[in-house]
């Protein structure tokens, strides 16, 4: 059996489209999720495109407000469910988290190719919902809005998240009892890779939250279908009930978001140091008190919602709690490269990127997590700026980085880092023209979902419109050479970067068992240098 | 075109440069750490940038001074934000006693306001400077959020119950109202605008235009033409329990308890009788939901309160007149006698 | 600065493992290739279903909360909503899982012990006719509500003085408890396929891990009536007994 | 491989502690107790559910991690309901105020 593998890889193992849907095999499954999360990536770009052409004036002259409405609804939906919840876990975690257990695949093979068919029918009815005229409730669904005035396809929009959910859940379980019962001998918890305590903090957000996320739609497309009265004042509801229960998952939800990407970040940075983390237990539990603490702030998004005021003093000081274990891990990455022998690789670009993206985002949370603040600034562009930096230069550059450290590895090919280093500058000037603009056009009170705005705002439209389409340029560019590489790029070799870590000990693209002789394990990942007592500390 | 590079609104309120001080505060600590990681970056980045293929790192495992050192000041500069944060919402969110009172109603897609005095406008709300005002606010159909960025105040607006919100403009002008929390297709367009002026300019304000009388005669009359009065006599012998004076005295429940008569309680008795009985009363009494719009039911809960105010003051008064601590009843409540008195 | 060292000399992380209890235990039929043992195997099982079980507990949670919330919001109402459920078929359909539960545990332990397949089809068969049992009583108590006009929605018919909150009970009621119902057919289906591989013989105490899965299933199902029974069936029953 | 096999005596003796508690939830629902009514309840509930967590579903015998996995579920619910909780009970608590 050792012997037949040889020679054979995930991806030369069978040729046909039946080979590849009826597969089981994890790194199969990460392609095929790959393919689907990068054209629902394109789809709600697409809807941002359009979003930003129609602000370019303050008047709603490209498009008619309520087709304005549609599209940031669909923009906010195919982003968050579809494209940025799934990206990292449902890609890179499922290609590299057995392997870096020493596994041969996920406890459950079949389940995992389950989840990809479910997150395919939720997005099949998300697109049927846009395609029939869309949905216009935004992506938070407030009722009674969602479930009483709205006339778009709210069901239908629902029904996709709640199915996806399940995919989202089934993933999520599939990790956790894999991190648990699959590690090879000698893996223990603290040799694991940060990457994969990431993904074990981002599947107890998916088990514990996204039940509530299914539940909640579910209530919504109930009351809208057949005038029971759960949310709706008018029928006897309670409308802060359904934010609640909403953020209560939408909340963790943005740690499902970013947590990954600073699992992927926390491996960039030590690869391209050529250095072991600083602090690793630190890093490492930040990831789970994240995700823990994380599940008891979701009120701060009600601050101005009439919750009560006590209440929203206890989010509001645990709000700042969760801020801490991210300050803990930025300033950790920035530690370990201190003495690091720093490569300026592309993937390291990503990570520099990612760390002062992420770092201007997560501080200005803590302006919206400052109650009296919040008032002023809840539901402004101010808003809108906070969360694309955490979530497009936060995990977006996480996600890209990760994809351009792991290419090799995937395909078994290189990619032109000329090219790569071009698009990430590209990607990092672009963002920062399309929302930095927006902190201070919300700070001037612009609000968010507005198809017309005042004119004393425009020129700053203007300037994140136009850094939209440089940004838009920056997506391009690695998706051409990515797909050129596929058959032009020179070969990668077990381990291009000089890394260190079970991935990279194994062929590329890895064999379809992963593993040809079973690993046992005798240290951590990126261990470089023989272990002395040196520098900074102990 | 492009005249204005404004990067803050204009202070217009006396809360926003209590709001102003918080935000300068944040900005600076983000700044400086922004800066602080940024430049560490740099440095590390050019210093240790990697010379020869075969380098490797230092093999450096941590320092558990320097985690406590980066996780101990963060956290005390957070709770600085928090208690400062805490203290400005409390005063943002706490009208002082005596703030003028005015009625918001939002719909789909419009503002409307209506003063004590009768007076009403939409999509407009003129307001006297340097007096608090406090809005009382709901909604005829989803949830509305109301907005005035120069005055760096904003509360949601919900259907089914009241939101408050108060300021007190300080400088004469025009400023925006935008509603801020998305209700449908011209949510966008669900705007208008606050004129504050001075006090003598608000009385000749006050003073025009046509109305039909104060919000409590438009109640009073409501409470005739719904029958409201066959029940609640003023002579205790009605089906219903007397409602003069009962304004912000306790109620006492059927199934014990109490509750304050206020506001929201009110509202829940016209709109919900059964939810909460008053104690040795039948349930009898009909629901209005449905009946009676948001405008007509803050016209009744006003005519209510006015039965249940002490004394008749006039609008238009400084709010310091009022004796402070008095029970939650606001005291700015005009009797139907005095329609508009003081113009 | 930082040291020189070889990047190509690899420290030891991958080697061959000596044959030993983790890679060849005697391959049993229904190992699966990625796993090393059969311990491992049910080990990963059982896990997956207690950590999926905990999502249930989330997706129910969400339920229990809207109905939290509304019974703080009115107490009375709820009270006299629930006074129109029949608290004999609840009693009786409460009843019902718990013996059902019984002769689950027990098909578990007939698998777990290689009893003949006999026993472990009985003991699965009991199960399933249980609980169609309690689906049935389930049918007959909707069944009841539309005679009543208690369906929430526009022909919903109030006697009492709540009706809105009323409304909102049932609401509740049929939101939780079909969300139950649907549970219950769902494990009714888990069954009968547990039942076909008992009868091909499958389970012995070398492999018994499906039965005992599908068991933690039911007994989770048969715990959210636990609570459900007393919430919805049993407020203020004291009030005007009956 | 095989799991801990306990003797079909147990097995009973829980059933039939289920079925007293099922008794008892509702023989106490017509005693009118005030608010320990609902406490009655619920404690009861809690310990039925108790039982067949331990017993039928083997939580006695299983793992650290099956209980830690168990009790998290139940801690996480505890979550929702009390921080969700506290909004509502504290609602009016500031003078002037619906919030
Ligand atoms: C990936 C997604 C992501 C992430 C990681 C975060 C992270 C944080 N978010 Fe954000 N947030 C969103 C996505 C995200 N958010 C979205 C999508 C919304 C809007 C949803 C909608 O309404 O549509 C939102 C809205 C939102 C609100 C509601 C605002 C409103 O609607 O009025 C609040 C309020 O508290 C908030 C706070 C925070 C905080 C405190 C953090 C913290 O976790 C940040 C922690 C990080 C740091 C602090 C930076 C690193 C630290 C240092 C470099 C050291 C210095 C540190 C200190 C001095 C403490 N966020
Ligand atoms: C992961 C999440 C994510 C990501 C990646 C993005 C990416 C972007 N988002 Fe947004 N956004 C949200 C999540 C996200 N967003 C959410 C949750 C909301 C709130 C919605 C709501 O209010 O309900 C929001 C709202 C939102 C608004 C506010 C709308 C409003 O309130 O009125 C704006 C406005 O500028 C905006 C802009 C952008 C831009 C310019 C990008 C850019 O980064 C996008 C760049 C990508 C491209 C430009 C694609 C490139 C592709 C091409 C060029 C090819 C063209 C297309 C085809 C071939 C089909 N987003
Ligand atoms: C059929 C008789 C009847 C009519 C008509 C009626 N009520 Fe009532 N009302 C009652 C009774 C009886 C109660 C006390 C029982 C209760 O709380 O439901 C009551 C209670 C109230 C209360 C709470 C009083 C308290 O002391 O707590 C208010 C406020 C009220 N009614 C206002 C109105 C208004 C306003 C109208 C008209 C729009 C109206 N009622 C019409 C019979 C009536
Ligand atoms: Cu009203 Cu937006
Ligand atoms: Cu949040």
């Amino acid at each position: 059996m050792e012997i037949t593998t040889v020679g054979l890889n995930y991806l030369n193992n069978g040729y046909g489209l039946k080979s590849w849907l009826l597969t089981k095999d994890h790194k199969r499954i990460a392609i095929l999720y790959l393919l689907s999360i990068t054209g629902f990536f394109f789809l709600g770009g697409f809807f941002a495109l359009l979003i930003r052409l129609e602000l370019l004036t303050p008047a709603a002259d490209m498009v008619q407000p309520d087709t304005y409405n549609k599209l940031f609804t669909m923009h906010g939906i195919v982003m968050v469910f579809f494209f940025l919840i799934p990206s990292i876990p449902a890609t890179l975690g499922n290609f590299l988290l057995p392997i870096m257990v020493g596994a041969k695949d996920l406890a459950f093979p079949r389940i995992n190719l389950l989840s990809w068919y479910i997150y395919v029918l939720g997005g099949a009815f998300t697109v049927v919902a846009a395609a029939t005229g869309g949905v216009d409730t935004g992506w938070t669904f407030y009722a009674p809005y969602s479930t009483s005035a709205s006339n778009s396809h709210v069901i239908t929009a629902g029904l996709g998240i709640f199915i996806t959910g399940f995919s989202s859940i089934l993933t999520g379980l599939n990790f956790i009892v894999t991190t648990h019962r699959m590690r090879a001998p000698g893996l223990t918890w603290f040799r694991l890779p940060l990457f994969v305590w990431s993904m074990y903090a981002t599947s107890l957000i998916m088990i514990l939250g996204t039940p509530v996320i299914a539940i909640t739609v579910l209530l919504v497309a109930v009351e809208r279908g057949l005038h029971l009265g759960i949310f709706d004042p008018a029928l006897g509801g309670d409308p802060i009930l359904f934010q609640h229960l909403f953020w209560f998952y939408s909340h963790p939800a943005v740690y499902i978001m970013i947590l990954p990407a600073m699992g992927v970040i926390s491996e960039i940075v030590q690869a391209f140091t050529r250095k072991n983390i600083f602090g690793y237990a630190f890093v490492a539990f930040s990831s789970l008190a994240i995700a823990i603490v994380g599940f008891l702030v979701w009120g701060h998004h009600l601050f101005v919602a009439g919750q009560s005021t006590y209440a929203g003093l206890i989010f509001s000081i645990l709000s700042f709690f969760v801020a801490i274990p991210s300050a803990v891990k930025v300033f950790n990455w920035t530690a370990t490269i201190y003495k690091g022998a720093v490569s300026w690789d592309s993937p390291m670009l990503y990570a520099f990127g990612f760390i002062g993206l992420f770092t201007i985002g997560g501080l200005t949370g803590l302006f919206l997590a400052t109650m009296g603040l919040d008032i002023h600034v809840h539901d402004t562009y101010f808003i809108i700026a906070h969360f694309h930096y955490v979530m497009v230069g936060g995990a977006i550059m996480g996600y890209l980085g990760g994809l351009h450290y792991w290419w090799p590895k995937i395909t078994g090919r290189m990619y032109p880092e000329g090219w790569a280093k071009f698009a990430a500058l590209t990607v990092f000037i672009g963002f920062n023209l399309t929302f930095f603009p927006q902190f201070i056009v919300g700070y001037l009170g612009m609000p968010r979902r507005y198809a017309m705005y005042a004119p004393e705002f425009q020129v700053y439209n203007v300037l994140s419109t136009a850094g939209a389409t440089v940004l838009g340029a920056g997506y391009v560019i690695p998706m051409i050479y990515f797909i050129w590489s596929l058959k032009n790029a020179p070969l990668a070799g077990n381990d291009p970067w000089g890394a260190r870590g079970l991935e990279w000990e194994i062929p590329s693209p890895p064999p379809t068992e992963n593993f040809v002789v079973s690993p046992i394990v005798t240290e951590g990942t990126h261990q470089y240098a023989p272990s002395r007592e040196v520098g900074i500390g102990h | 075109m492009f005249t204005n590079f404004p990067f803050f609104p204009q202070q217009a309120s006396e809360q926003a440069a209590q709001v102003d001080a918080v935000y300068f505060f944040l900005v600076a600590v983000s700044a400086f750490f922004a800066a602080l990681i940024a430049i560490f970056l740099a440095v590390f980045a050019a210093k240790f940038h990697r010379t020869h293929h075969d380098q490797v790192g230092d093999a450096i495992h941590g320092s558990i001074a320097l985690e406590l050192l980066w996780t101990i000041i963060p956290l005390g500069i957070t709770m600085i934000m928090f208690v400062w944060g805490a203290q400005l919402f409390f005063h943002l969110t706490r009208a002082p006693k005596g703030a003028m009172e005015i009625y918001v109603v939002g719909k789909q897609w419009m503002w409307k306001a209506q003063h004590m005095d009768g007076a009403r406008e939409i999509n407009e709300l003129h307001v006297p400077v340097g007096r608090p005002v406090k809005l009382i606010m709901g909604s005829e159909d989803v949830i509305h959020s109301f907005f005035i960025p120069d005055f760096r105040v904003k509360a949601d607006v919900i259907p089914g119950r009241y939101n408050t919100m108060w300021f007190t403009a300080s400088k004469p002008g025009r400023y925006h109202i935008f509603c801020t929390q998305y209700c449908g297709t011209k949510h966008s367009a669900m705007i208008g605008w606050v004129t504050a002026m001075g006090a003598a300019d608000y009385e000749t304000w006050l003073g025009g235009g046509a109305r039909t009388g104060t919000m409590a005669d438009a109640g009073a009359q409501l409470f005739q033409s719904l029958t409201c009065n066959t029940c609640h006599l003023e002579t205790g012998q009605g089906r219903g329990p007397v409602l003069k004076g009962a304004y912000g005295k306790p109620v006492e429940l059927e199934g014990g308890g109490t509750v304050v008569m206020d506001d929201a309680y009110l509202r829940e008795s016209i709109l919900m009788p059964t939810a909460k009985v008053v104690r040795g009363f039948q349930p009898i009494m009909p629901p209005f939901q449905g009946l009676v719009t948001e405008e007509q039911l803050l016209q009744l809960i006003a005519y209510v309160k006015s039965l249940g105010a002490q004394g008749p003051t006039p609008p238009g008064q400084p709010a310091t007149q009022t004796p402070a601590g008095q029970p939650s009843a606001p005291p700015a409540t005009p009797t139907p006698k005095q329609p508009g008195s003081g113009n | 600065m930082a040291t020189e060292g070889n990047i190509h000399a690899r420290p030891i992380a991958i080697q061959p493992a000596p044959a030993g209890p983790y890679v060849h235990e005697a391959h049993h039929p229904w190992l699966q290739h990625h796993f090393d043992s059969m311990t491992q195997q049910a080990e990963a099982s059982t896990l997956g279903m207690w950590v999926f079980l905990v999502t249930e507990i989330m997706f129910f949670g969400g339920l229990f909360m809207a109905y939290l919330v509304y019974r703080h919001a009115s107490p009375s109402g709820f009270q006299e909503a629930s006074h129109h459920l029949n608290i004999y078929w609840g009693t009786a359909n409460t009843a019902i899982l718990i013996i059902s539960s019984l002769t689950m545990a027990l098909a578990v332990r007939s698998a777990q012990t290689s009893q003949p397949r006999g026993t472990q089809v009985l003991f699965l068969f009991l199960t399933i006719v249980l609980g169609l049992a309690f689906l049935g009583i389930k049918a007959i108590e909707y069944t009841d509500k539309f005679k009543d006009r208690i369906v929430p929605g526009p022909n919903f018919h109030w006697e009492g003085t709540h009706a809105k909150a009323a409304e909102q009970f049932y609401s509740l009621y049929f939101a939780m408890t079909g969300l139950h119902a649907l549970h219950m057919i769902i494990g009714v289906g888990i069954m009968s396929v547990i039942l076909v591989m008992a009868w091909w013989r499958i389970f012995d105490e070398e492999y018994y891990t499906p039965v005992e899965v599908a068991g933690l299933y039911w007994h989770f199902v048969d715990i959210v009536w636990i609570f459900l029974f007393p919430l919805l069936y049993l407020i203020g029953r004291h009030y005007h007994a009956g | 491989m095989s799991g801990h096999v306990a003797p079909k005596t147990m097995y009973y003796a829980v059933f039939l502690a289920l079925l007293a508690g099922t008794g008892l939830t509702v023989a106490a629902a017509f005693f009118d107790m005030g608010a320990m009514n609902n406490v009655v309840m619920l404690a009861i509930a809690s310990i039925k559910a108790l039982l067949v967590i331990l017993f039928f579903m083997h939580v006695r015998w299983s793992t650290r991690l099956t209980w830690v996995v168990v009790a998290s579920g139940f801690f996480w619910l505890l979550i929702m309901f009390g921080l969700t909780m506290t909004d509502y009970f504290s609602r009016g608590w500031v003078e002037g105020t619906w919030r």
